[in-house]
């Protein structure tokens, strides 16, 4: 169970292998890899800074990882989340879980993504051609998480 | 007898207030985060539109998210900041 | 959209590099690594052989992703099977789907390995410590087929 | 006139056969698989342990899996084996 907070990028290849390697109990992994769009809004985005609260952003994440442990079988679970200015088609933040099982996997993969949308403290600053703007929080990243 | 606390300020707060941390002897019948919000809204024209009657404003204390009834103790980390949006 | 099928390995990463920097619309990305386990109905396996039926395999596969295409929106998709002798821990599959937002993504991306247990002309045969065996179908992926 | 057609045999059908592929006339009446199956388990007795009744043969005519029923017609290529396990 591992949680980053960063401004490097991170290399999904490399995180798989470690976390497969790790058990040859493991028969699924699945994994999210999300990336920073060009356009959100009606708009052209050329760049985003990603504050994030340092010190409870760590605390959010692990919490996020022993709720999907407590919800799921998984053997392994990592998030790689990057902060700071980020450019269209960056990677921006890596779930992977383990399991003996996929649909185990395939579950928690999704929850913590919801989670991790409404429930760790993050916020984007967006770089547009009509100049900067922070990103409002959605109300259908709220209707995911409220599912579980 | 003073009441020490740490407030942070995050995001558009931050931005707005141009203010990004304070140390804070907690005011005398300030004993909730909302109570909190009412004192800090009394600052001045950003902090008035910031925090008067601001649902949206979402607090966190010592790293944990909170409702605007947890009451402050003395040495705790207060954070105030907007909906977040990660991922 | 693209599927192998083939005996030597994958690299997840230059999989998921390939597809993400393929469109700055793309957003989300969900892949589902198969390994090959050590244990499966309370034996040891030592090997595995998977044998497949050439040209059906490639058209199974190929329909897998289009009936994605048609139930879910996705930017892109990919299934590499590997086939031949493969030990614990070699990796077996990899389904990868690109989407604009995550719910397609990870829908899509479920779905394609509920079928391709189930639809897709492949065999396994184990060696274990006692001997060979064929693997028998399981009657849960039938069902999680049919939950689509 | 001759109907010939390819079957292909995969898996442990192919062990317990040991036959992978054959060319075949498609003998007077035989017109589906399922009429196949039957004319194929009269071919001795590991032949009629997999295809007597055999509900859990798989068949696929030209590469798309087919029921019972499916029609043969001169030139298909016939495949039987049992049920997939990929993934």
């Amino acid at each position: 169970m591992s949680v980053k907070v960063q401004t490097t990028d991170f290399d999904v290849g490399a995180e798989v292998a470690v976390m497969r390697l790790s058990s040859a109990n493991i028969g699924a992994l699945v994994s999210f890899v999300g990336q920073v769009r060009d356009f959100n809004d009606g708009d052209n985005v050329t760049s985003m800074f990603l504050e994030h609260y340092p010190g409870m952003t760590e605390k959010a994440l692990s919490e996020i990882i022993a709720q999907a442990k407590a919800g799921w079988s998984i053997a392994d679970a990592t998030i790689i989340h990057r902060v700071g200015e980020l450019k269209p088609q960056d990677q921006i933040v890596l779930v992977l879980v383990a399991s003996v099982h996929r649909q185990d996997a395939f579950a928690a993969c999704e929850f913590m993504m919801d989670q991790l949308k409404t429930n760790a403290p993050f916020w984007k600053k967006e770089q547009t051609q009509n100049g900067l703007r922070w990103v409002e929080a959605k109300a259908s990243d709220e209707a995911a998480r409220q599912r579980w | 007898m003073t009441n020490l606390i740490k407030v942070l300020y995050f995001a558009r707060l931050k931005e707005s207030l141009n203010y990004s941390t304070e140390d804070m002897d907690l005011p005398a019948g300030v004993k909730t985060i909302a109570q909190l919000k009412d004192h800090l809204a009394k600052r001045g024209e950003a902090w008035a539109t910031l925090f008067n009657g601001q649902q949206s404003i979402r607090a966190a204390i010592n790293h944990a998210l909170v409702g605007n009834d947890a009451i402050i103790k003395s040495g705790d980390e207060v954070a105030f900041f907007p909906p977040v949006t990660g991922g």
